[in-house]
């Protein structure tokens, strides 16, 4: 086994000595000898490094992983985005990976300054005009959105559109248990959400464009939430937003998303990144790290975390939220990917997955016995139904060596019906034989 | 045994003290890095592919800057950028231990990278293996009995610990009455933050003079309106909880629960288990003991794992081993639900998963043994340059106090963590834990040699003879110098645009 | 147009300006970072694996280091290291322009990287495909006929080329007779050494006032004893040899070959080709022209691509297309045998080749037109500050002269290199070509934007206004100051154990 | 395509404008119209970089890759040794990989630093006072040893023992031709060379191992050359080095080697890394670049490229060898791996392929009508003649999944014969499957 302890039994013999010690065993005088595990843990010896990446590589190749032998139509949150060699090189860089927090400014520039550009960049693709450095992802931003609606309303109602991603909105029910928040529900119609009239929430939360793929009407949900004095949360699907009026544009309070789509492999889930972006007047209910810049004892621009009163090493039990280690690393990946992409490029990125994603739905529902969930617009994602159930479409795929696309969740109240996604790496060969295997496996 | 400069980062000015531009800064319209590839799907106008009250007139103005200046602005970040590979990071409560190079090719192996979460279970049948082992793992180590990896963080594990708890209380019909979650003054902040976002007070239980817990104190404080209690042990102080049997059995005669804050596991591997200590929930951080890298403040990963009685509540759905040998997915009948969009900071996991199959039971035993004797030795050698406000065996990380110095010539912790910046180390963790003034709380992990340690205390010692006067000029070698932390929150500049705008506030 | 700071390299001390101790210095007896897969090979005493009298008594002593330290050690190292990627780096006559990152990727490639030499044609498939294209594209760039990819750098590829020219001449019955090889004064340092080594005389022919080849001369120098002639175009000046096709008619006119040094290949891709100029023979610094990166001095690769009528000669063996579609190795028929010891520097090829396939031919001539387009944007914007002893349209880098400094107030081009170092920049290269006192020789490349190359002028341009004391204490900013490098000639220290033993000599 | 150019037409247009010129077109008028080339390059346009990735990646599934379906049992002077995950991302450090050539040592600390730890091991590897800071590979290291020594003896003949690898010979041989030295083959007796007993040679060269995998008679050798008051050039398998005495200790004047088993992947033969090292008395005739300690302007200890006046840029047409580019990030990465390895596991590693090549040879050489080639005792690669042509066992094998070894080349006159090398990677079951797959393929 490799050990990646430095120390020698020399080492250890004077190092015990200095302390007046003459055993390792010495060490654990306070522990109560009860407690003492005999005989060691039960977990196997070490292996070498290469039986530990044989291991590995053996786990891997036992699972199907997205690439030409399963070309990947599936989205729902998580996308098949190129990733270009630059951005993994500096994302890898070990000065990012093995930093910790940057409790030093002075030694931690380097994370300070991308995490600064990084909340920039957001701001500007959500057109809010704060954003932190970052949550854990797409489902822990909305529970901290509804978290600072309630605080700053006073109100424990939220009104939750069904287009919210399904595992988002159990992860929000989840939470909610310890803080008492009522989520409500609210329905789709046609594949929009359609806003109840009466109540009183403190917030709505709606997704756009939302799961089925469908665009939103922002504009409706502003008014309806002003009709309530409410505040208007809105989870954004950043990939869009190269096209679509940002949340902002239509008067969100509040901007949540999930980051993985800026450079962040599939990765079966994780890590990927939340996206947290509001209006200024929120700042001090922010959730989480945000890095301001200031300057230093010599007046040189410098950057350092800042209004850290709302956090829980100095709030405690009053802070605004509980997030201590974040996702800083995909944060800073995700601004490096966003810079690559630039102005332009976000724009072309949105655009390709568009156009495929039209070319992909034209193709399906030109099959026979192929309809749409709904007729709502989309962009970059849509769901469809096929004849048969939609799970088994899926299964049958895999040997046409598709990732078909993801089951509608029965939560999301539209019946079964296959979410598919087309990221700009979709050839239209790709599609092509995808329709064409599509049309097989629903005979 | 001290070495020449064993594990100081000598890394230096390349050039200039000058300030790295902005991202904006560097953009110019018209210049891009981008590249796509070429898919032969059919065009479509713009208005065709977006309704018309959506379309975004004009672009998101990111930047636009050339591959190559987008590398050299990064690189030179990272530059200015203090990490565990540079040198020593004796952080106390944050186990920044070196991370093996292997755990960085497993998080990297397309086979596992490049698998979509929501993907059929058939084809996912070696990340379901790897999971389920590290469970298993996970499990052995903290004497428990099942586990949850869906947690991203360490508070993540704690709110999601605080909601099983509140779900076994519920179920036994407390829900209403047990309203209180007892924590220790050295917990923290997170621990005191997740309880109230849990939906509980905090009841404070004082240090008693060992630095341990007071178990009167908390006696006077347990009645049946106490949900649990959350501890660390080792503690904050470094110090292992001598009273922790006692304590467990008076918690559980109210019909609380116990809750254990695993940051300090990296002390008791192999040595002594949360299990056997009488804890019902354990969180741990994969990120400070299983060496997970940071990554500048993230992402980690917060497992938690729990008594049988308890698995019924874990967030679901659960990677488990079904009898045919294959794996596949559970829900827990009592599950509280997901906490996390899907599976957990699964690439995360999978590098714990790998440092732990390294080290194996043996390997892991030893990395506490190590990093127990490091602080250990550390104590015996700066005792008496420092204040140590408890003075006793410690486990693996051990808390200084400057008041001595602060009384005898105003050195701070504060100065004797610029100082230390100087001298090519990290600085530790200052004025945590809260209940000791001045705190210097140092945890030089089992990675660093002697060396670095002997070199370590060396410069910790220079320091403390150092006049007041040059420590507060100090970080003077660094990227910037002493910054101010103040103004940042009074003119607050968030975004390069509020900059422009002059600042909000 | 100058914009903030482009392309300077703003890193900087992170910490004080320690050295960094030798990897022997962190070494302790019995530490390792080692560990090897299990093989279940059957265990054998030593003894037995090796005759008696070869066997070492003791292990060689290497160094002893943990994982943990040695990345430590090599990541601190790094930082003490400028680089591209940090930085513009106007070396004139190396092309350190931007290398992207997906060659990186491509060289990484298990497919490629994996692949023994000796393999069977059968399993070699792509790679002698990637080989033959890139030989194909290389012959397009210069205008040749056949290539080969064996020589590992420029100067081997010299070499080979005069070698190729020996072959011609002796299969000419000329080998005894022609003993000359004409070089111009301001040729690279490489050029008469491999003439040498190449079995022939130098002859050195000088520039005229334009700073190209004094054809005058040149004729005087020609003779049938005249081998060859090497020749860069554009010159070491940065200048084209405008009468080039006098030139070659001349030397051909004698029976000599014409060799064409190709490091400066950058000025002129798609604009104008050796082969069309007249040349025999090419050699190209993938390292420079093909964004092979340099790493640190090597490794590069140096392809020499032939006329027809030479292309027999070429070392073997030759991968090919053959008749059939599939690719194979040929072995020319007059070849001079190999110059490697496999095939050449296999991965850097297939940077190089992946480098022009992004680019392609537009993508390639655009290179040329903007490396040209900073140069001699930058000759306008300092001609008046620093000397210009050619002041007519470059090419692709720009030779100044310090001189006038140097009479005004003592500032030398050394000096003016030291004090860039400090300003964030690499240093021009200085004292070449030596047919320029104080020559500061600057080639932006087209990678750097025109605010690095405004902000490079703007250094220029302050330093030249220094005082001459200050720029004496150049470079203050560095991980080390000015290196004495006499003393290291003097009391030679090129081991650490001869720094032990108080250094050789 | 991706375009690493920065500049806009914006850019290009004011660039021109100050420099009084109004189009590119007239950046080009000192080169002679006839030689302008019209209509640009004969290369096809740009690709994207996922397509340029692409084409890459299908040359790549072209090749059979060494690999668990290929498992590697060939070396001749390229090893399928593992290569440390912690090696790999150092040596791929940028700040290493994109620096040029040392000649601002103020800035250049890092690979200078390096290249002298670099220096160090080779040193001590070859038993030798002074090692360079690298050269091309194998062969060109022989070609500067003989270039050495013909300098310093004042003698242009050289006997070369035919167990030198074979391309080192040949390429020795075409640079023979420009410098006219005389080289003289020397036989193999039974796997090791027989030395000639008359002749004046300059120096002797013989590998150790040699190509046979045979250990040489270094003593002898150099009683041979004291005889003729010879130099005694020595090319070292730097592997096999940990278990056998150094070149140095038998007297070598010169010992040279390939660098690529440490660190370096099989590469398609290239980038490699020439080893050389001399003893002290030859460090001015010492070819390429040598770093060596100094200070600097504080006394701090510092490292720069020394003796260059030896060196071609300054010594121009007298310069002891034209190398400049050499192979500096391979050496570099052959420093870490040496560090990496470290006194006890240098040992282990000629071990275990010792270990290995023994299992191998004696399970080959129990096959029916399989014969040693030499009898003389060998270390890690070995040479065994089969009933069938070498060259035909290595075909069959690849359907086996084995690259079997390397078929020996006339040259070393030894007959036909398949050269086995076993390296550390290689597991009993990996060894034993090749076993059975010979006696299958020899049937
Ligand atoms: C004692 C203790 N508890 C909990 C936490 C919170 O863990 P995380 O940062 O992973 O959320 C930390 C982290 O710093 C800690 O030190
Ligand atoms: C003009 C010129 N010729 C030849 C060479 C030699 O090339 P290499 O260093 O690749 O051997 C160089 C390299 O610096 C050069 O600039």
């Amino acid at each position: 086994m490799p050990s990646y302890v430095p120390h020698t039994d020399a080492d250890i013999a004077a190092m015990l000595a200095f302390c007046g010690l003459s055993s390792i065993d010495e060490l654990w005088e306070t522990i109560p000898s009860a407690l003492r595990l005999a005989g060691g843990l039960d977990i196997a010896p070490g292996l070498s490094e290469p039986d530990t990446l044989a291991r590995f590589e053996r786990l891997g190749a036992a699972n199907r992983a997205c690439g030409p032998d399963l070309v990947c139509f599936a989205g729902a949150g998580a996308y098949d985005h190129e990733i270009p060699s630059a951005i993994r090189r500096l994302a890898n860089r070990t000065e990012f990976v093995t930093a910790y927090t940057p409790y030093q400014p002075e030694v931690a520039q380097g994370v300070l300054q991308a995490l600064f550009e990084y909340q920039t960049l957001v701001a500007r693709l959500t057109g809010l005009e704060v954003a932190n450095a970052s949550l854990y992802d797409g489902a822990s931003a909305c529970v901290e959105a509804v978290n600072l609606a309630v605080a700053a309303a006073g109100r424990s109602t939220v009104w939750v559109s069904r287009g919210v991603h399904p595992t988002w909105r159990e992860t929000m029910r989840t939470f909610a248990a310890g803080t008492g928040h009522d989520l409500v529900d609210v329905d789709l119609v046609d594949g929009t959400t359609a806003w109840p009239a009466g109540g009183e929430p403190a917030a709505l939360l709606v997704q756009y464009p939302n799961h089925l793929g469908c665009v939103e009407d922002l504009a409706a949900a502003r008014a309806v939430a002003d009709a309530h004095g409410a505040m208007l949360l809105v989870a954004v699907d950043p990939v869009a937003a190269g096209m679509l009026r940002s949340a902002g544009d239509f008067g969100a309070d509040v901007a949540v998303g999930e980051g993985q789509p800026f450079g962040t492999p599939l990765s079966f889930g994780g890590p990927y990144l939340g996206l947290f972006a509001c209006r200024l007047e929120h700042v001090r209910r922010l959730p989480g790290r945000l890095v301001g810049e200031t300057v230093d004892a010599d007046g040189r621009r410098a950057y350092v975390t800042t209004l850290r009163t709302r956090e829980q090493d100095i709030r405690r039990e009053k802070a605004s939220s509980n997030v201590c280690t974040n996702q800083t690393l995909i944060a800073v990946t995700c601004a490096i990917q966003l810079a690559w992409l630039g102005t332009g490029g976000l724009r072309e990125l949105a655009r390709r997955c568009a156009r495929g994603a039209r070319y992909a739905r034209d193709g399906l529902l030109a099959l026979d016995g192929v309809e749409p969930v709904a007729t709502a617009p989309t962009i970059r994602e849509f769901a469809v139904r096929p004849p048969v159930d939609s799970a088994t479409v899926v299964d049958r795929m895999l040997e046409e060596g598709f990732l078909a696309g993801v089951p509608l969740d029965e939560s999301v109240g539209a019946g079964d019906g296959l979410l598919v996604a087309v990221t700009e790496r979709r050839t239209r060969d790709e599609i092509d034989a995808y329709v064409a295997a599509v049309e097989r496996v629903i005979k | 045994m001290s070495g020449p400069a064993g594990g100081r980062a000598t890394s230096i000015p390349l050039m200039g003290r000058d300030e790295e531009p902005t991202v904006f800064e560097l953009s110019s319209t018209g210049r891009r890095a981008w590249s796509f590839r070429t898919t032969g799907v059919p065009e479509w106008p713009e208005d065709e592919l977006v309704p018309a009250g959506h379309r975004r007139d004009e672009p998101v103005p990111l930047a636009e800057v050339s591959e190559r200046d987008l590398v050299a602005h990064f690189t030179r970040l990272s530059h200015r950028q203090y990490s565990v590979d540079l040198g020593a990071y004796p952080l106390g409560s944050c186990t920044m231990k070196y991370n093996p190079k292997l755990c960085d090719d497993v998080a990297a192996m397309a086979g596992l990278a490049n698998v979509h979460p929501a993907a059929p279970v058939a084809t996912i049948q070696g990340w379901l293996e790897l999971l389920v082992e590290l469970g298993e793992s996970l499990c052995a180590i903290t004497g428990m009995h099942s586990a949850t990896l869906q947690p991203p963080a360490g508070a993540a594990g704690e709110l999601t610990g605080l909601l099983l708890m509140r779900a076994w209380h519920r179920d036994h019909g407390e829900d209403a009455t047990r309203r209180r979650v007892i924590i220790p003054d050295s917990a923290h902040g997170t621990n005191p933050a997740s309880v109230t976002l849990g939906g509980y007070e905090v009841t404070t239980v004082p240090s008693d003079d060992r630095g341990c817990v007071d178990v009167a104190a908390l006696r006077e404080r347990l009645d049946t309106d106490v949900a649990g209690i959350m501890l660390t042990n080792p503690n904050t102080l470094g110090l292992f909880e001598e009273d922790i049997l006692e304590i467990a059995r008076s918690v559980h005669e109210v019909g609380g629960l116990l809750y254990y804050d695993g940051a300090n596991l990296n002390a008791i591997l192999g040595v002594t288990r949360p299990g056997d200590m009488g804890f019902d929930i354990v969180h741990m951080n994969l990120h400070k003991t299983f060496a997970v890298p940071h990554g500048g403040g993230g992402p980690g990963a917060g497992p938690v794992a729990v008594s049988e009685r308890l698995a019924r509540y874990l967030p679901g759905p659960c990677p488990v081993r079904l009898a045919d040998g294959t794996f596949g997915w559970h829900a827990p009948d009592r599950s509280i639900g997901r906490v996390h969009s899907w599976h957990g900071n699964a690439l995360a996991l999978a590098r714990a998963a790998s440092y732990i199959v390294a080290n194996g039971g043996d390997g892991l035993q030893q990395v506490s043994e190590v990093a127990v004797l490091n602080a250990n030795w550390l104590r015996h050698r700066l005792r008496g340059v420092y204040d140590v406000p408890f003075d006793r065996p410690n486990m693996h990380e051990v808390v200084f106090s400057a008041t001595n110095l602060k009384k005898a010539r105003g050195l701070r912790a504060v100065d004797v963590a610029k100082r230390l910046l100087e001298e090519g180390f990290h600085a530790p963790t200052v004025y945590f834990p809260l209940i000791v003034d001045e705190a210097l709380m140092v945890e030089p992990t089992e990675t660093e040699s002697p060396e670095t340690v002997a070199a370590l205390a060396d410069a910790m010692e220079r320091i403390a003879q150092d006049s007041a006067d040059a420590a507060h000029d100090a970080p003077r070698t660094t990227p910037v110098g002493r910054v101010d932390e103040a103004r940042a929150a009074r003119q607050l500049i968030p975004t390069f645009d509020a900059r422009r705008s002059g600042g909000a506030d």
